[in-house]
């Protein structure tokens, strides 16, 4: 099963309501698997194309604000499409699922795969202070796995989480393990779980009102202070991240997604070469793990952060590291892949040699 | 065992789904695999090629520098991919279209007429296969019988018909490879 | 003028004949002395409380000056951004197939940034109500131009009047969405006068009507002022309204399927 | 013959002072007070008894600031 | 003069030619005093209101792509509107002016001014990697410098550029100091200036094209090489700033736009108060003082980032200062603009008592 | 099938009636075969050929499969963002009266994101040529359901064929733009024989005229194949598109002003 | 010198046009002006205010906690201004519409009962102008040449046939204005 | 009378073997290649002497891979 084929039908496994989204290549199998799968008739999920990812976005948020399941689906110029309605989404406080497939930018770039959009999505590529929860997948089961959940951290937090991978990960097959299918929210339960979604006002309850509006900024100030408590309360309990070879590395690797997968290669033969290194890989990109890089600095001597980007990840390394040791940039980028050698001179030439 | 793979042609020659094939065998033998093709901007024409691992451990990197064989289906593939079989390793490739022939000498290096079999026989459509059973003639990795599950998960299902004529193609094929150069 | 004069025995409940609708919210409106926006809202509540649906309803707005409808309208409702009521209503309706499903836009909203939503929800036939307020004017932002203000007309964004051959034709959009087969219903309403809104009620009534039986889209326009935009005490811009608007977008019903 | 007799109660606070329920009544019941409301704008009242109470005052207010009462007079 | 007002009339005087916009507050007035100014008959200025913010900065790029000078302006929703339209300039190497007035976010939030696009505007909202060049005015003043000065950069560069500024420094009036009319570009000067312009193929050259499209990775990457090379010197020529006070502080406030007006009070206050401290006021936010930052690092004591946000210059800030001294973040944020008085017990509290 | 007949005696200049226009790079297509964008290229460069403006137009062509013409069009062209063209092209023209500027875009393009952008430049009547090619498909991206896909008709994101009920009906937005009082010329043409192309021509040189005499905005729609995405041959796929397509989206013009 | 007001009260009141007025008139007497208005969120009603700022120097902050004057003219803003006047400092107000009058000991306090005279003699229009008078009378800051230059930038032509009337209601104000506490 | 005698030649390598020139021409003159060119298609020949020069086999072919010549033959 492809990336983007895992994601789509754990994602009805996980019992999603909805999915709205515009072709763009190289995620569009998404819409197109869960189009072939009638998951209508599966599980009641609906499926639409919308006219943009403008208004796919906006479906997102008209869906999640009656308390279902809903998510959209997109590549890179689709997602910087959808900036205003994902801040939207974080101020009026929706839960949703989106996924980038990113690729090559800027502008129209190619379709090829990359990380050139780590700034958007961890420091908000829309306006205002706020924060997306953002998932990296470094494999097909991950691409699964956080479908389902993806959906779970976003109706904890009222917030949307976005899956960040990338053309390679969405295309590429490998084996995976599939959640048995998980029902979808009953009417009850929506009442029960999200009081606050907009389902028809009844006599027991006073009208819910989903907005992200504030006339007056004390209000507004106000909200914003609760946001912040929240996305310090994922700083606290959602951060994860893998460790690879790292209990005797001398140095060590940061990468995500695809480049780790790369790591992990560059690690066999970098050891093979007597070189110890480790991988850390950041699983959630917001959350930073920035505590276990601090700690880490302790014991090792220098690190290569290798993103498929002109740099960007390695800042927030660098704000972890705070200077104690030291820390490089390796990338490639406009869609290229780095190869697992590369990696290895890289970080010979720029951090052992450097 | 850990077995890494290129395949690389054109775009209509049933490259992508040749790996497809291979890799949903290994997975149904219960083996690890990655199938990573590398996707061109353009739809149709152009070249296409897609990595293939299938291994027992888990597998790190999908996408590799450097090959235990390399299946060569033209020109343009012979000129990117010939340098990047491992020492000791395997090239195949199909001569027809092929205007340079691989020169290395610290590889084993085999031909496979498969296009030209092919028409011969009336199999245009799963030249693919031919290829396929020329490869699982020198590394028999994953067994016939994980094959046919292979087939059966990867076609649709009104498609399942054609699996009898997909098979003949890989004992076809396994008739057909011809060595050029094996290194002992 | 002479002091207020009250029949006091009037004044009892058996002979109540006309009171504000409970499902308007008890804050005062913040609209403008005089705009059609309170009364637009005023009809779509009785509507809903005459039908009893109101714990079934879920109303949309967008940016605007009703942008805050949700403090007088007494149903669960969403904010949305700037034109893209449509798409939200879409998703809304689609995932809830039992409940009823409105947006209430402006003229910059539906006609401008949220062209393609409209046309693309109206085409599709969602089994929604849209109202729009036609005023002919960005209200909330201090007057703007809008895509349906008139030739000649004066905004802050067209301070010598709205010269058609740079700034373009008034945007009949009506009259497009009705050219699409996913509109059932499709009307121009006013709300000035006690006919007019008499009227626009049955109106919205009736969209209201199609969405339980399942019929599809209407598309309730309702011809308004903004006296604030163009600078008009309440009574002129209606007069005005009738004069210059309504030529232009003449009231009645525009297209009509069972 | 029977007549209906009207009364109408304006919301003073509710009330803006907008006018539109002035050309509304056929009547000519309703004129602007001299003193303002505690937003400062002028309100409605009725000025003579003449209402029938036939509620087109109360909906045109954009406030919803009137409320009608009706009776039928026997003469 | 209001600060928009100023930057709409140095825009006319800085020789624009065209103008796209969508009104939104609080910066309707740019378009609202273009258009009552007749720039169609002052210098043939062409100012056009678009259908959305969407196709405001589509025409920017169709204008732009002929060598013209060309605008637009917005505040924070509509800018996020516009995120694909501004990567897709950087990446086609578009000249153009850019003007944000931020408001208190995230979502529709609340027309107060703020300062939480910051993010967004250094770190690329949109995908892809690339840098607008942002310039952060904190007078009336400087609104009108920075249109001329934009433009100036823009075509220097072939880069967005991007005035940050609020719905304070946009309504506030102050003393103005407006350059003379400066005339258009002549066909002629655009030929010469900006010889890749779509201005038609003539017998003399080849076609010009302009596309952010790459389809080889290859080609992407050569073309992200030459991006950076170019944001490289843009750190080098560019970075501009202004220090008040700070020869013999013990303490530096680091603020920009309208937090560093309030720390000019604050500053008087805290001397009245015998605390020594200065302002460091970043005016390129990209690219960002980094270097000026270290240096101060060696004198001062401690670092107060003032920001009408939740903390977002403060990442660039602590970048620089690779944890040599105590950094911390000062805001208040969703429209609130914090009070001199705040600004000097938070320095008291936060960096001295600290 | 015999061997190629070539009677070489023919083969001289002064015998020569018809070759690929110099304004077509020599660049090879990269459109699957029998594919009609490449015979919408040639006409257009033809008829800039013909009335000499080479180096008085600008092109603009968005996403989609044509999104290289710029590597087939012999002049300046800018690649826009999905959608947008027309926005584009708005500003080109505004700023540069005295060019030709026409935009070149498929039908998700120009009916589905770009929907506001192809309604509002028409509305404001801006003096360019659009030209839509609606192959009833997301060629590009891989054959998903376009605005236009017939209802029933398969895409990859249709798999079962277009549920109208469910994905809302076929968009006849050039229908709709003739509506606008914007548009000058509006037309629906083909390229799938002789005939069609020669009228298809003759169209794209009156929207050309148009331009020239500041008379205002040409809409010419070309009903096309996109054999890949319909997954026929290519001749298959002409013979499909006048069965289906052409009842549907029928030839001819729809509004000719003066 | 640095004189720093803040003048609050209704949105219709001209709380913004009597700064602008008064910020034009520094700037004609080529004084540092800063004018700097809370803009509410709603167009029209509710509260405005104006932060005003006339110096020799350059500005600082246009924003402040603490002001030299504060003009006051309605209750709401007199619970919000009251205390943000400078010990020693002016807090001048309508009466009109005060339901709790100014209770500090350490400011001067002046009323002036501008909206009733305003109604007495027919200057409704330019109430904010008697207001403003009353302000010059206590601090001259700007004369009355450059209030009359200041006038005429910040009306627009078509209103400057209203000039007499604005200057007449300025004059009005200086002599209507009456101190009800003042700190010597 | 004077009767059109026609010449098309093709250009093998911009060929794409579509086949959409066959049915344009009246005169069926062209047919496939047995060979492939350098991309692998199949390309169009004319493949009698019945051409007439009309131009349609021309102007249909999407990659403009088709040149004509005529000449006026005078029997
Ligand atoms: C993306 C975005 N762009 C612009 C705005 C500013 N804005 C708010 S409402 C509005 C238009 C209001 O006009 P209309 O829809 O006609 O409603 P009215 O106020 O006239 O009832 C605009 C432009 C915004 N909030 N968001
Ligand atoms: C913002 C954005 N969304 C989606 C895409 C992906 N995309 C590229 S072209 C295209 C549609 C192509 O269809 P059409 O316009 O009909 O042109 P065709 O290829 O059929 O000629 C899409 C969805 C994109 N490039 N940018
Ligand atoms: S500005 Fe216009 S539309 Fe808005 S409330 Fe006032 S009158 Fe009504
Ligand atoms: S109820 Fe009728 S008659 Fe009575 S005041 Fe109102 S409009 Fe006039
Ligand atoms: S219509 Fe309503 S708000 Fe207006 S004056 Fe009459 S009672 Fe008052
Ligand atoms: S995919 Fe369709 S539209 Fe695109 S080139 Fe191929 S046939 Fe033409
Ligand atoms: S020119 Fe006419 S007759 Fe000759 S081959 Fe072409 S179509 Fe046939
Ligand atoms: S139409 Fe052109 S490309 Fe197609 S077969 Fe004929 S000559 Fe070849
Ligand atoms: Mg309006
Ligand atoms: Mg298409």
């Amino acid at each position: 099963m492809k990336g983007n084929e895992a994601f789509a039908e754990a994602a009805i496994r996980a019992g999603a309501d909805g999915y709205f989204g515009y072709p763009i290549t190289p995620q569009s199998e998404v819409m197109e698997y869960l189009m072939a799968e009638k998951p209508h008739e599966r599980t009641g999920m609906i499926v639409l194309q919308a006219e943009s990812e403008v208004a796919a976005i906006n479906m997102v948020y008209g869906g999640a604000a009656t308390g279902k399941r809903v998510m959209t689906s997109s590549s890179s110029p689709g997602i910087s499409l959808k900036q205003e309605g994902i801040s939207y989404l974080c101020g009026a406080e929706l839960p949703c699922l989106i996924m980038n497939a990113v690729r090559g930018g800027p502008g129209l770039g190619t379709i090829q795969p990359s990380q050139s959009d780590y700034f958007q999505s961890t420091k908000g590529g829309g306006h205002g202070d706020y924060r997306l929860l953002v998932l990296a997948p470094a494999s097909v089961q991950e691409m699964a796995d956080f479908a389902r959940l993806g959906f779970d951290l976003a109706f904890k937090y009222r917030n949307p989480v976005l899956v960040l991978s990338d053309g390679a990960i969405g295309q590429m097959m490998e084996k995976v393990y599939l959640d048995p299918q998980r029902p979808r929210f009953t009417d009850e339960e929506i009442k029960q779980n999200t009081p606050w979604a907009t389902t028809g006002k009844t006599p027991d309850r006073e009208r819910n009102i989903i907005t992200s509006l504030a006339l007056e900024s004390a209000k507004m100030e106000q909200h914003n202070i609760a946001l912040q408590a929240k996305y310090r309360q994922m700083e606290e309990e959602e951060v994860r991240y893998e460790k690879i070879g790292c209990d005797d590395a001398e140095y060590a690797f940061v990468a995500y997604g695809t480049s780790s997968r790369i790591c992990q290669k560059a690690i066999q033969l970098a050891r093979e070469q007597g070189i110890k290194v480790g991988l850390m890989r950041p699983i959630t990109l917001f959350p930073f793990p920035k505590k276990i890089i601090a700690q880490m600095t302790s014991r090792v001597k220098g690190i290569l952060v290798v993103e498929m980007s002109a740099g960007q990840m390695v800042e927030d390394v660098r704000l972890a590291v705070e200077g104690r040791v030291k820390v490089e940039h390796f990338g490639r980028f406009g869609g290229i892949i780095p190869s697992p050698v590369e990696v290895v001179e890289a970080l010979k030439k720029q951090i052992i040699g450097g | 065992m850990t077995e890494e793979i290129i395949i690389a042609g054109f775009g209509g020659q049933g490259v992508l789904s040749m790996g497809k094939i291979l890799a949903y065998s290994g997975v149904m033998q219960d083996k690890e695999v990655s199938w990573m093709p590398s996707y061109g901007p353009e739809m149709r024409g152009g070249t296409a090629n897609v990595t293939v691992i299938i291994s027992d451990e888990r597998i790190s990197s999908p996408i590799l520098n450097a090959y235990d064989t390399a299946i060569i289906l033209n020109q343009q593939s012979m000129d990117k991919f010939e340098s990047t079989v491992k020492p000791g390793g395997i090239l195949i490739y199909d001569p027809n279209g092929i205007t340079r022939h691989p020169e290395r000498k610290d590889i084993s290096i085999y031909s496979i007429e498969a296009a030209e079999k092919a028409g011969e026989l009336g199999l245009s459509k799963v030249f693919n296969m031919i290829v396929l059973g020329g490869f699982l003639k020198l590394k028999p990795i994953v067994s016939m019988e994980y094959i046919h599950k292979g087939l059966q998960k990867s076609l649709p299902a009104r498609h399942h018909v054609l699996i009898p004529e997909n098979e003949k193609a890989i004992e076809v094929g396994k008739e057909l490879i011809k060595a050029k150069q094996t290194l002992n | 003028m002479a002091e207020a004069i009250v029949n006091t025995e009037l004044i009892q409940p058996e002979n109540l004949v006309y009171k504000r609708t409970e499902l308007l919210t008890p804050n005062a409106l913040s609209y403008c002395p005089g705009c059609g926006h309170g009364t637009a809202h005023r009809i779509i509540m009785e509507v809903i409380e005459e039908m009893g649906i109101q714990s079934e309803t879920i109303g949309i707005a967008p940016v605007g000056c009703s942008v805050l409808a949700y403090d007088f309208m007494n149903i669960d409702m969403q904010q949305a951004a700037h034109g893209r009521a449509p798409a939200l209503a879409t998703a809304a309706k689609r995932l809830n197939p039992k409940k009823y499903v409105f947006t209430y836009q402006g003229d910059g909203d539906l006609a401008a940034i949220g062209t393609a939503e409209t046309i693309h929800a109206c085409n599709r036939g969602e089994n929604i109500v849209i109202i729009f307020i036609n005023n002919g004017i960005y209200g909330m932002t201090g007057g703007q131009m809008a895509p349906t203000t008139l030739p000649g007309m004066k905004s802050s964004t067209s301070p010598y009047g709205r010269d058609v051959a740079m700034m373009g034709n008034p945007l009949k959009i009506t009259e497009l969405v009705a050219q699409l087969p996913g509109t059932l219903y499709v009307t121009r309403q006013a709300v000035h006068t006690p006919v007019a809104v008499r009227k626009a009620k049955k109106a919205v009534r009736k969209a209201f009507e199609n969405t339980k039986l399942n019929k599809g889209l209407s598309f309730i326009e309702i011809v308004s002022n903004c006296n604030s935009g163009w600078k008009m005490t309440p009574r002129k811009a209606n007069d005005w309204m009738v004069e210059n608007m309504f030529p232009f977008y003449p009231l009645g019903d525009i297209k009509v399927n069972e | 013959m029977a007549k209906m007799k009207g009364q109408i109660v304006v919301d003073i606070e509710r009330c803006k002072g907008c006018e539109v329920c002035i050309p509304a009544c056929p009547e000519e019941v309703i004129a602007m007070s001299k003193q303002v409301n505690r937003k400062g704008y002028f309100f409605a009242q009725p000025v003579n008894d003449a209402c029938t109470g036939c509620t087109n005052c109360a909906v045109v207010c954009p406030d919803g600031a009137i409320t009608v009462y009706r009776k039928k007079m026997t003469e």
